[in-house]
């Protein structure tokens, strides 16, 4: 009894960070109510208050392994997701609470939604359980959704919504589907149990078979559920052939938004999908048969891979939206992260840990940009930034470093990241060939030098009579401190290396 | 001979501080405000000054040019994980393109005044550009190469197209993709060694590329140095730029403002035929001995073909920057050729080339400031009101030519005598038949065409600008400014000087290319 | 009859779904069309639950799938509400505004 | 062998630093200086001049040592020498290249000449060019000018050969370009164009050399080496060298080891080799710039074609003849005998005065070429030839300058006549000359073209090649021809009726300078050929001169041994066949000089004979020759228009088909839509650019798939995803 509720105390204690989340989540919306003011700030400081102490959790715990509940498992790897889920979620809101636009709108039911998502990929990268994690994965959309669509009276807002549930419903399913499969096969819904690693179900008291023997039994099954899975994660990371959606939601959602789907939502994805897969094939003791399998499969994940840099690049070339521009190139770096999981082993792991780690900066500062610069002109076209850049030095020249970065050229962190993924494309487990991948991971990065010089040149190289815009310094603040760390980070990478690298206590 | 000696006698910060003074230049420009355009040209001349001297004082003072191997080494590690090191240091190869670049740098700024749209981030860039040279050249570990390599290309950007002709966002684009093309490629091989090697230190790949110690998989048939040698190739003859790939290089030149140009012409194209020195031929040599004789003909090929274009331009400018494309073929026949002359020739080629062309430079900027066209068949004459600037430009423009007793001719001497010598291959039986011929000597000969067609379109230039009848709209030009002489006078000395004595820059190198030949005919 | 008879009602049932989400012209028949995907994977999880091993995690999981469509089927609700307010139509393809 | 002390050399290098220290002190402060300086540089010639006299008659005439006149400052202990290449020491030897001063029979002659002409031309220059508006620039140049050619003389390797050679190149583009700056001058495009022709038409021959050079400085050790492995040749092993006294000892080695034949590829070089001759002392094809070089000022033009330039040329010919196979030395003889007919023919239809001079020049340069073929004797006679001829050609030059200078710069024969009254001295000098480059016995013409001609018949008696015979043709033509001209310009210019009032009226006597200079070039055309005769004015063997530059010493010197002379393709002359060889020679070379002058007097001096007659009945023929044989019609069509079109078409092929390979296939990916905008400028060019096509092309077919309709997306995903799974499944 006691040991019962022992055990119990010490889940709870586990859980500390995601009941924070949920504690300061009902706060924010209680305090709404209570308040009633449309443009406040200080709903945002106490959601920030809240991410940052769950972000301290995070960090106190770090390197604690254990499991609440058979269900929740502590681990660093968890723990570097739901921390850059974390900060990703308080840069959202900062951004929130700079977007004048945003905040004619229910602000409690904003962070409220953005809080609760974050919750959402909390549970999804933290579990083994495709239970667990697929009802993480749902909280995570649903939030989405409405958050897509929380520009009410917007037709674009609105459209983007609908896409993105009708997709997001689709690949649910599907996903949903592929783990029946599965489980058909496996008979257990835990990961650990299939890979071996466990030899009783923690939670579910049946007799269940590891994925060899469900290789040996039904290969074709497998296969299918494999590919079904991958799906309901390519859609969470658009990659391809489930990426269609992103461009159109992207462009459609809430700058703030936007951003979280683009940074935080598609890095849960990569979480839970780097563990699935990572569990189950990368781990170094897998049988021979498994290892034979896990080739093939890091062959269809280096096609999506290969499939999703080019499309989103070549798809990128010629926008005349920034942001639709900053969607595809999102969609094209997925496609980059991916490159370091087909690599299936543990430096590509490593490697997409980092990237995502490189993208994190560059990304949320591109898109700061944006944000400024649409509240500024009130327009996202390329053509409304002509000649800017001398005229707002503070901002232009930190998005000239993003850019770069997201090219992947050095001293920049994005060109550590790149080089981490080549070195894992060409280094890949044995009986893996994906230098071919290595080449088109060089030639995208060329192309997209393409187009992010096109802001650049629209920037600097051409001249307007447009009126200098007026600054906001926290934006600037904002920016000239992500692109230090963009150039810091390229510099002396060192740290970013330690916490991907202890990530990988996945794979003990 | 002793590859990276980090024996603390001559571990030195020296070259820490030449790479590392323009960034601080630069933060001193950052700090002052732009209104004050005087006080930002004083100090970035100031700050292109320390280094030419501190280089200076390293090449005739702490450099010693006896002795085989780095100098003034600094090695730390960097990136402890990846088997990063901050590691630098000069050798016979480096030291004299390093004082170059730092007098090129310093020559720029002068020249620099009648930049349109003249600014202070102008100078920014110009600081950093010159950190990026500086560096690629003292660095000895090829992750910081890169590092250096590629921080070049965005000042470059935007000093084309932010100061540039009317096509200058097209020129700069183009100039910054080709570019970043040859560096993934560079990027791949050297990641490629890197994992086959577990180094980036580049004198140890040397040591291990010379025991044939790589065990990388072939590919295609490719055997993986082939893979290796053809992607480093690639990646530094874009910059050179070999035949095949300088398509960029006349835009680029051509809508650069004049002291990109010399810049670019000087300094930026060497550093092509640096890396392959450094960075690609003494790593696999295997692999280069057995395409020498391409590298050969693509060099002959840019030797002649480049000049003929050049004779084929209205725009000066333009036919310079083809000029500089057939020069540097040179550079490519002289390595190809594996023999002590030609490699010597090849490397002092570098150096000539980057004086006589950033003259050639200087010289059409001086007619282009005055007449604001570049149009060959406009001019005539103009030695008449100008003859302080007819005699500069015969000067500089006869050294481009190759005339003896200036820089240009002996590197093309010692280029086309050594490729002459070269035995690349020959048969056994061609030598046993006393008729000691083979490819090059063929190679050679082609390019004596390139030579005279050099002196031909020099010559008809200089004739259709400065000699006959007098445009009357040219009337009263302006003779050549103090400024402007000021900025070319030690390009033209220096043309001079090491026409009369190479060995003033010869000597340098002699001991290193010693040491590379030994390396590379040691695989043949 | 065997585990393979649910599972093949259950694989027509999902490629059903997908069809009719492909094809139908109305909004909510591609939101009825999810539901018969989910419905095919609860199958599925009953079926093999019944039929494999003794545990509960397929009903669970079946059970959760059930919340999860209810769930996904009000916020769907709510947000096709919206659209056809803004659009004034319940064709998905009337809403195009956002494309290349 | 080595005669000379360190301090000789410290003065040899001293007649070297002079002009070049002139030089550089005059282009920075001559403007200010009184006069513009050139009181400097005529005074720093004068010296020069002083010390090569000085060198000459105390050392190489009164050489008494053992063994033959040869002096290396290389090979002398404490000697000056110029490291090159090098400066450090350890470098291969066959690297470093140390030049050093080379003071033989040769060289001590030529210098001499040199010395003395160029004086006599700078003081010339002083009182012509007076008023010039870049006299100051014009007296610098012309100093640096001789200072190449006497560092051109005074190398001892074939490499500072070459660079002393090319930098001659250089100052005569300077030189006669020099109206090209000059508004008020009539000719300023011509001159433009000449001095860029005449740099040029060198520059190829330059190459040719330069190739040539190589092979030497390669092939010879090498070949050297092998034969010493295979045991044909005692000694030790061979560097490479550009050093004469090298390359002659390996090759005479080679070709004794050869049995006297010299290998092929020697033959090649050797051809090689002579093509700088032939650019450099304008020999068929390469002679077309010369007459071109008139643009210059006259006194350059006096420079160029006596002592310094174009005899620099037939200067290399004698310092490579030991490397010259057999049958390169019957292109020789053949190339040199065909010039001096063939300029010859040209000389007497032109109505220029200097026209005249330079056909006359290429005339009998072509007698030095042809006479240095028949080797032997040849060689000697023909660099004797080059002696005299600086002479008296410079003087005739000058004349026709203070001609021209007295009838104000017309140059136009037709214009002229009777001025033998208005300049005495003028007339008085030129006839001298006139009548020493016809032959008259007794004037300096006439001692080396007979020996010349003595040389040819020898040769073509003992060995019976074409290349003799056809010399053994060629030259008495040529030589008639030459006097024939020579006198129809005395007679046009001098005598007769004034033809053109005006110009005869204000017609003058020119300064002394000018005058002064003529006499003093005069005396040397008179007498400048006896005393390298000790005396002896009918003999052959033994005269001094050909002790002086008699080749086998030179060469025996340089090998240090001994050497059977039937090896080097040389004439086994004996006492007989020469003396039948002179005394044939003075009976053809009488001939010849008799019947040219008639004619010349017949014609022009007694007007018997109305030359539009006898042009009229060779019709064509005339014309042809007028128009100077359409040479430069031909060269211009074929070669420059043929390198401009080749250059256009490159051009043309690097902007639209390197660049533009793709640009068909980026119009293919971009559609039809942009098939017109290829013509755009910034499409054209590029692969760069074709990637963007191709590259954006896809990016707008990916685009296609975004239609917006969120049901077609679901499909395509579906798809996709079939896809994968197939392909997985498959796998």
């Amino acid at each position: 009894m006691f040991a019962l509720q022992d055990l119990h105390l010490q889940g709870l204690s586990l859980l500390s960070p995601e009941l924070t989340l949920v504690t300061t989540a009902l706060v924010v919306l209680m305090m709404d109510l209570i308040w009633k003011e449309r443009d406040s700030w200080r709903l945002g400081a106490i959601g920030l208050v809240g991410l940052g102490a769950a972000a301290l959790q995070l960090v106190s715990a770090h390197g604690t392994q254990g499991t609440a509940f058979g269900l929740v498992s502590i681990d660093n790897f968890g723990g570097f997701f739901k921390l850059f889920t974390s900060a990703a979620t308080g840069v959202c809101i900062v951004f929130v609470m700079l977007d004048r636009r945003e905040r004619r709108h229910r602000i409690g039911e904003y962070y409220f939604l953005l809080l609760s998502a974050a919750i959402g990929i909390f549970f999804m990268v933290g579990t083994y359980n495709l239970l667990l994690l697929v009802l993480g994965l749902e909280l995570a959309s649903l939030a989405s959704y409405s958050l897509a669509g929380f520009h009410k009276g917007e037709k674009r807002s609105a459209e983007a919504a609908m896409k993105y549930v009708v997709f997001g419903g689709l690949s649910a399913g599907v996903m949903v589907f592929g783990i029946s499969l599965l489980y058909a096969v496996t008979g257990t819904l835990d990961m650990r149990v299939m890979s071996g690693a466990l030899a009783i179900d923690p939670v579910g008291e049946g007799v269940a078979r590891s994925l060899a023997v469900a290789l040996e039994q039904s290969p074709g099954m497998v296969a299918l559920a494999m590919i079904l899975i991958l799906g309901g994660f390519s859609f969470k990371i658009s990659s391809a052939p489930f990426h269609f959606w992103a461009p159109d939601v992207y462009e459609g959602s809430p700058t703030p938004v936007t951003t979280f789907l683009a940074v935080a939502s598609k890095a849960g994805g990569f979480g839970a999908l780097m563990r699935f897969f990572g569990v189950l094939f990368v781990a170094p003791d897998v049988g021979e048969m498994v290892a034979a399998y896990r080739n093939e499969i890091g062959m269809v994940l280096a096609l999506v891979a290969a499939a999703t840099m080019t499309l989103g690049n070549l798809a990128a070339l010629r926008q005349t939206s920034l942001k639709r521009m900053l969607a595809y190139s999102s969609v094209a770096h997925a496609g980059y992260v991916l490159v370091g999981v087909a690599a299936m082993n543990q430096a590509g792991m490593e490697a997409s840990l980092f990237y995502l780690a490189a993208y994190y900066f560059m990304n949320l500062g591109a898109f700061g940009f944006l944000l400024y610069f649409s509240g500024v002109t009130g327009r996202e076209t390329l053509e409304s930034l002509r000649g800017m850049g001398p005229k707002a030095p503070m901002i232009t020249v930190p998005m000239v470093i993003f850019l770069v970065s997201l090219t992947g050229i050095p001293p920049m962190v994005g060109f550590t990241g790149k080089l981490q993924l080549l070195y894992a494309a060409m280094g890949p487990a044995e009986g893996l060939q994906l230098g071919w991948l290595a080449v088109c991971l060089g030639l995208n990065s060329v192309i997209s030098l393409y187009y992010y010089m096109r802001v650049v040149r629209v920037l600097f190289l051409e001249d307007s009579d447009e009126p200098r815009p007026e600054p906001q310094v926290p934006m600037a603040v904002f920016l000239c401190l992500m692109a230090f760390l963009t150039v810091w980070f390229g510099l002396f990478f060192t740290p970013l290396l330690d916490l991907a690298r202890s990530g990988m206590d996945l794979l003990t | 001979m002793d590859l990276l000696n980090l024996n603390p006698e001559n571990a030195s910060t020296l070259l820490s501080w030449l790479t590392f003074l323009p960034l601080i230049g630069m933060c001193v420009v950052l700090m002052l405000p732009a209104s004050n355009l005087r006080a930002i040209k004083i100090a970035t001349g100031l700050f292109t000054f320390i280094p030419l001297v501190l280089a200076t004082q390293m090449y005739f003072g702490t450099f010693d040019k006896t002795v085989s191997g780095y100098q003034m080494v600094q090695h730390f590690e960097w990136i402890k994980v990846l088997g990063i090191n901050y590691s630098v240091g000069v050798d016979g190869l480096s030291m004299p393109l390093l004082w170059l670049t730092t007098i090129l740098f310093f020559v720029a700024v002068p020249a620099s005044e009648t930049v349109p749209r003249l600014s202070k981030s102008y100078f920014v860039l110009l600081l950093l550009l010159e950190l990026g040279v500086l560096g690629v050249f003292v660095s000895l570990d090829f992750f910081l190469f890169y590092v250096y390599w590629e921080v070049m290309l965005l000042p470059m950007y935007f000093l084309i197209g932010i100061w540039g002709g009317p096509q200058r966002e097209y020129a700069a684009i183009k100039f910054f993709l080709y570019t970043l093309a040859g560096s993934v490629l560079m990027l791949i091989a050297v990641i490629a060694l890197r994992l086959d090697t577990g180094t980036f230190s580049i004198p140890e790949l040397v040591a291990i590329g010379k025991a044939g110690g790589f065990t990388g998989p072939a590919l295609l048939g490719m055997s993986f140095t082939t893979w290796v040698f053809w992607f480093l190739f690639i990646a530094f003859a874009i910059k050179i730029p070999a035949f095949p790939f300088h398509t960029w290089l006349p835009d680029a030149h051509v809508q650069a403002p004049t002291p990109i140009s010399v810049i670019l012409a000087g300094i930026l194209l060497k550093l092509g035929g640096y890396g392959l020195l450094r960075g690609c031929f003494p790593i696999v040599p295997d692999a280069f001995h057995h395409f020498a004789y391409v590298l050969g003909v693509l060099g002959v090929i840019a030797i002649v073909y480049g000049a003929y274009v050049a004779l084929g331009q209205t725009d000066f400018k333009k036919m310079v920057a083809y000029s500089s494309v057939s020069h540097m073929g040179f550079v490519l026949l002289g390595m190809a050729a594996l023999t002590e002359w030609g490699m010597n020739g090849a490397a002092l080629q570098m150096f000539t080339h980057g004086i006589s062309s950033a003259a050639c430079f200087l010289v059409v900027g001086v007619v282009y400031d005055r007449a604001h066209h570049r149009d060959l068949n406009a001019f005539g004459g103009l030695a008449q009101p100008m003859p302080r600037y007819w005699a500069l430009a015969t000067i500089a423009f006869f050294a481009s030519l190759g005339l003896p007793g200036m820089a240009g001719f002996v590197s093309e001497a010692l280029t086309m005598v050594g490729a002459f010598q070269s035995q690349v291959g020959w048969t056994d039986e061609a030598i046993a038949s006393g008729w000691m011929w083979g490819p090059f000597q063929w190679l050679t000969l082609i390019a004596t065409i390139g030579i005279v067609m050099t002196a031909a379109y020099i010559l008809w230039a200089l004739q259709r600008v400065f000699l006959g009848t007098l445009n009357e709209k040219y009337q009263d030009f302006k003779d050549i400014s103090a400024r402007e002489v000021f900025s070319l006078a030690p390009l033209l000395i220096l043309c001079i000087v090491l026409g009369i004595f190479p060995w003033f820059v010869l000597d340098w190198m002699e001991v290193s290319v010693a040491d590379l030949m030994q390396i590379l005919t040691f695989a043949g | 009859m065997g585990v393979e008879a649910y599972m093949g009602v259950a694989g027509m049932l999902f490629v059903l779904g997908i069809v009719c989400i492909i094809s139908r012209r109305n909004i909510l028949y591609v939101l009825m069309g999810i539901e018969m995907i989910l419905n095919a994977a609860n199958i599925n999880f009953v079926a093999c639950n019944r039929f494999g091993n003794g545990g509960v995690e397929g009903r669970m999981f079946a059970i959760f799938v059930i919340i999860l469509a209810a769930a996904e089927a009000a916020v769907a609700l709510a947000i096709v509400l919206n659209v056809f307010h803004l659009f004034q139509s319940v064709r998905p393809s009337d809403a195009d505004m956002l494309r290349d | 062998m080595n005669t000379l002390t360190p301090n000789d050399y410290t003065l040899l290098l001293s007649v070297l630093l002079i002009p070049l220290l002139g030089y550089v002190v005059q282009i920075f402060v001559g403007r200010s200086l009184p006069r513009k300086g050139d009181w400097m540089l005529v005074g720093s010639m004068f010296v020069v001049m002083c010390i090569t006299v000085y060198m000459f008659f105390v050392h190489a005439m009164g050489h008494t040592g053992s063994g033959p006149f040869w002096n290396e400052s290389a090979r002398t202990p404490g000697g000056p020498v110029f490291r090159w290449l090098y400066n450090t020491s350890n470098v291969p030897g066959d690297q470093n290249l140390i030049a050093g001063l080379l003071y033989d029979g040769l060289a001590a002659s030529m210098l001499m000449v040199v010395g003395v002409v160029s004086f006599l031309v700078h003081l010339f220059s002083s009182a012509y060019m007076h008023g010039d508006r870049r006299y100051h620039i014009f007296f610098a140049n012309i100093s640096l000018f001789t200072f190449a050619m006497l560092g051109l003389i005074l190398s001892d390797n074939i490499l500072f050969l070459f660079v002393f050679w090319e930098l001659m190149g250089f100052m005569s583009y300077l030189l006669i370009g020099h109206f090209a700056h000059d508004p008020d001058s009539p000719r300023i495009t011509h001159a433009a164009a000449a001095c860029k022709k005449a740099f040029l038409t060198t520059r190829v021959g330059d190459t040719c050399l330069f190739f040539g050079m190589a092979m030497f400085y390669f092939l010879l050790p090498r070949e050297y080496n092998q034969l010493l492995e295979q045991g044909l040749i005692e000694g030790e092993r061979a560097l490479s060298s550009f050093r004469f006294a090298d390359l002659w000892t390996m090759g005479g080695q080679i070709v004794e080891a050869n049995h006297g034949d010299y290998p092929m590829w020697m033959t090649v070089a050797g051809l090689f080799t002579f093509g700088g001759t032939v650019g450099k002392s304008a020999q068929f094809p390469l002679h077309i710039w010369l007459p071109d070089a008139m643009e210059g000022p006259t006194p350059v033009s006096a420079m160029i074609h006596a002592a310094t330039m174009v005899a620099a040329g037939v200067f290399l010919l004698g310092r490579m003849f030991p490397m010259m196979s057999p049958e390169v030395l019957q292109v020789v003889i053949a190339v040199g005998a065909f010039t001096a007919l063939f300029a010859a023919t040209i000389g007497c239809t032109v109505n220029d005065i200097k026209g005249v001079l330079a056909y006359s020049t290429i005339s009998q340069l072509g007698f030095m070429v042809a006479a240095i073929g028949t080797g032997g004797l040849g060689l000697v006679a023909g660099l004797f030839h080059m002696v005299t001829h600086a002479f008296f050609k410079a003087c005739l030059f000058l004349s026709a300058g203070s001609v021209i200078h007295g009838c104000h710069h017309e140059q136009n024969m037709q214009k002229m006549g009777g001025l033998r009254k208005k300049m005495p001295l003028t007339f008085l000098c030129m006839l001298i000359c006139t009548l020493a480059i016809a032959g008259m016995p007794l004037f300096s013409g006439y001692y080396s073209k007979d020996r010349i001609i003595a040389s040819v018949i020898d040769s073509t008696l003992t060995q019976w090649r074409g290349g003799n015979v056809f010399a053994l043709v060629a030259l008495p033509l040529a030589a008639m021809l030459t006097t024939f001209y020579m006198f129809r310009l005395i007679f046009l210019t001098f005598f007769g009726e004034p033809r053109d009032h005006h110009l005869h009226e204000h017609a003058h006597e020119s300064p002394w300078p000018m005058t002064g200079a003529l006499l003093g070039l005069a005396s040397l055309g008179l007498f400048g050929g006896h005393f390298w005769l000790a005396g002896d004015p009918l003999s052959i063997n033994g005269t001094w001169f050909t002790n002086l530059v008699e080749w086998q010493n030179m060469y025996v010197t340089s090998r240090g041994g001994s050497l059977d002379l039937t090896q080097m393709n040389m004439v086994a002359v004996g006492e007989h066949a020469e003396k039948t060889g002179h005394i044939w020679a003075i009976g053809v070379s009488m001939t010849v000089l008799a019947l040219g002058f008639f004619a010349a007097l017949w014609i022009y001096g007694l007007k018997k004979l109305d030359p539009a007659r006898i042009t009229g009945k060779l019709g064509l023929v005339y014309e042809a020759v007028r128009d100077k044989y359409y040479i430069d019609e031909v060269v211009n069509a074929t070669v420059v228009r043929g390198t401009m079109g080749l250059a256009k078409g490159q051009t043309w092929i690097d902007e639209n088909i390197v660049d533009g390979t793709v640009l068909g296939v980026g119009r293919l990916g971009r559609g039809l839509g942009t098939l017109c905008a290829w013509i755009d400028k910034h499409i054209v060019d590029g692969a760069v650019n074709w990637l963007a096509n191709t590259t954006q092309a896809l990016g707008s077919v990916v685009r296609l798939l975004q239609t917006g309709r969120i049901q077609q997306y679901i499909s395509f995903a579906v798809g996709g995803a079939l896809l994968l799974a197939a392909f997985h499944i498959l796998t």
